[in-house]
């Protein structure tokens, strides 16, 4: 980063992109536009009492919400944002991606296991499942975009789609990866660990106050970062006429959240174990013919 | 210097790793014990790829092989443990004296 | 090696260490699963000191997925696996321990007895060291990179042959 | 390329999440302290207040897909080198990967086939 200009603007971009999910969500949900409602919750949840449930783990339940948090930051971190700004050009990059997104997942089993309740217990071992469901197709299309670029550094990724973008160049491979993102963001048609009807908040039922906060915000922040993962590694980064790189990051980030939150009111909710199925008898194979299909459009 | 510190480490911790494999009652325990065994050998071999070797990727190649071997021991481990569990209820090692021939 | 990448070998090894004896000293199963995915973790963290980049990371990543599913099954077969009670699951736990001790020291002094070739300074740069070791399992270790992919398909047929129920046949 | 400066900025950036959060509790705790009242702190369960802790045994119904998980994970490991050097090795590559994946995608037929792709 040799402008600490640039990264101030990309900071900002970042905290204002958070809060306008905040907003969006509230919107896919409650039909309103209220801008000052993420604020309040904040204050909200700051000035509820908080309760520490009794006979829990207390390690397992102050690391698990700190961990969902930095999971979600530490992906953000390796995703470029602009040709001159990519924030760490982390040779593994799509690597560590994914490596940050599995954190997610063992901080919602922590948390759901170190409550002691049922429904948290519930929602986390849930969330296994869905892990061992969206991980394979997640991954392989990564690796496929990988492919293209020969290299695995994010921004290499993004010069790669110079002609064409991935999601043209690799239909299959963007749709496993949108799907794989809603689970990865426990969105909607996918939200077992924490399904509000039957678990009554799951994993999250038992924190309050500021670690529900704290999980509140890592959500948002990790449905930003699966937002703008998708940008860099489908939807050609910063690339786009007239306006600057990363006003491009930022618009097309902002399209794919919205995207998200829209998506899950239109898909059937399945359950888990039909998810694992449907996962592995043609998610999978779906990516490996997507790899194959990568690997002869490579070879012609 | 760094050889040394890497090699000191892992010493420990396959030392650890040896102790729970034997005190351990529990099958799953046993193969935690186990993969820290294996842990160690792959900071050994890392150890040995940077300081020694850095341009044999070989060496990293066997990190890799060792690391699909952790998996692969766990799968096979829990494959046989829920049969254990199934048929005797339990897959505490000491209740196992009847695979013993003749015990 | 500079002296920020020494400092950063220790605390990682320490923590490493520390974790993985925790593993075998605490009653709760998931805790102990956990501890040892931090052991793992602290493991990928010296490897990237090591300049192992690819290595470190895939570490990190693989082991949240396996540590966590070996806390699962810990829940599948214990009566008890927060450790609530004081049950006992160890032992014979003094000949274990002097057999831990003997084989870790026995292991220590052969690291410090032999007489190894000086350290080599620098090593291939992250990037370099993707494409080298794509290299590498293409074209040198490319029986050892299918006899690997054999070894996961018989390990996979073992595990589903073992691990399913069978059903009840009539006869 | 220095790659070490990297991992420092990420350690960085963990030191500063966990700071973040540990600022956030102190401004919590400064706030007041919650009433202690019995029955408060006992998780919910369906209305009535649960009296045995909930970690008991417990079936994990997709254990199945979880072994065949462990062992198919392990092909990633070995498919990010080969998918940097796929377009320099050509048709060698995807030859190489291609029975690598044919003999995983026989251990996921066989699982399918003896019925472990299901609820178990």
């Amino acid at each position: 980063m040799e402008n600490p200009l640039t990264l101030l603007v990309v900071l900002l971009l970042f905290g204002g992109g958070v809060y306008a999910l905040a907003v969006l969500e509230y919107w896919s949900v409650a039909g309103q536009l209220a801008w000052g409602r993420p604020a309040r919750l904040v204050l909200h949840l700051l000035l509820k009492e908080e309760i520490r449930p009794r006979q829990s783990d207390t390690v397992l339940y102050e690391t698990a919400p700190v961990l969902f948090l930095a999971a979600a930051a530490l992906a953000a971190a390796v995703l470029p944002w602009s040709a001159d700004a990519p924030l760490l050009g982390l040779a593994t990059g799509a690597l560590f991606v994914n490596a940050a997104f599995a954190y997610v997942m063992v901080a919602m089993l922590m948390g759901g296991w170190a409550v002691n309740g049922v429904y948290a217990m519930l929602g986390g071992w849930r969330f296994l499942g869905q892990l061992i469901a969206y991980s394979m197709p997640l991954v392989m299309a990564l690796t496929a975009t990988v492919m293209r670029a020969e290299s695995m550094l994010p921004a290499r990724i993004v010069t790669s789609q110079l002609e064409l973008w991935n999601i043209v160049y690799q239909p299959i491979g963007f749709g496993l990866f949108y799907l794989a993102a809603l689970a990865l963001a426990f969105l909607p048609p996918f939200d077992f660990p924490v399904a509000a009807g039957e678990l009554a908040g799951g994993v999250w039922a038992e924190f309050t106050g500021a670690r529900l906060l704290l999980f509140r915000l890592g959500r948002l922040l990790l449905i930003m970062t699966l937002a703008l993962t998708v940008t860099v590694f489908f939807l050609g980064g910063w690339q786009g006429p007239w306006l600057p790189g990363f006003a491009w990051t930022f618009l097309k980030t902002l399209l794919v959240a919205a995207s998200f939150f829209g998506v899950g009111r239109y898909l059937p909710r399945l359950r888990y174990d039909q998810m694992l199925e449907w996962s592995w008898k043609y998610a999978t194979p779906a990516a490996l013919v997507n790899i194959l299909w990568v690997g002869i459009l490579l070879l012609l | 210097m760094a050889l040394t510190i890497c090699l000191s480490i892992a010493a420990v911790l396959f030392g650890i790793g040896l102790y729970g494999v034997i005190s351990q009652t529990n099958l799953v325990m046993i193969m935690m014990g186990v993969e820290l065994m294996l842990a160690a050998a792959m900071l050994n071999l890392v150890a040995f790829w940077r300081l020694l070797h850095p341009h044999t990727y070989a060496l990293q190649l066997f990190v890799l092989v060792v690391m699909t071997v952790m998996a692969l021991e766990a799968a096979v481990g829990f494959a046989l443990a829920t049969q254990r569990f199934r048929s005797r209820g339990s897959v505490e090692v000491e209740e196992a004296a009847d695979l013993k021939e003749n015990a | 090696m500079t002296p920020l990448q020494l400092l950063f070998l220790g605390v990682f090894g320490l923590a490493a260490i520390w974790f993985g004896w925790r593993v075998f000293r605490t009653k709760s199963m998931v805790r102990s699963a956990l501890s040892l995915l931090a052991a793992m973790v602290a493991l990928g963290g010296m490897f990237l000191a090591l300049d192992a980049e690819f290595l470190g990371v895939l570490q990190i990543m693989m082991m949240a997925g396996e540590m966590s599913i070996m806390a699962f099954f810990m829940m599948m077969y214990m009566m008890d696996p927060g450790g609530m009670s004081s049950m006992n699951m160890t032992h014979q736990q003094r000949p274990a321990a002097a057999v831990g001790i003997g084989a870790g020291v026995l292991v220590l002094a052969l690291a410090l007895l032999t007489p190894w070739p000086p350290a080599q300074a620098l090593a291939p740069s992250a990037t370099q060291q993707n494409h080298d070791l794509g290299i590498e399992l293409m074209t040198r270790s490319m029986m050892i990179f299918e006899t690997a992919g054999t070894s996961i398909l018989v390990a996979m047929i073992a595990a589903v042959a073992t691990a399913l129920a069978y059903p009840q046949q009539p006869d | 390329m220095k790659s070490i400066p990297h991992y420092l900025l990420l350690l960085g950036m963990l030191v500063v999440t966990v700071a973040f959060a540990l600022v956030l509790y102190l401004l919590k705790a400064s706030l007041g302290k919650p009433l202690a009242e019995p029955g408060k702190d006992v998780p919910a369960e369906s209305g009535q207040l649960a009296l045995k802790p909930a970690w008991v045994r417990y079936h994990v119904h997709y254990y199945g897909f979880a072994l065949l998980f462990l062992c198919f994970d392990m092909e990633m490991a070995f498919m990010y080198p080969w998918a940097v050097v796929y377009k320099e090795l050509g048709i060698t590559a995807l030859l190489d990967m291609g029975v690598f994946l044919m003999i995983l995608f026989l251990g996921l037929v066989y699982t399918w086939n003896q019925g472990g792709l299901k609820r178990q």
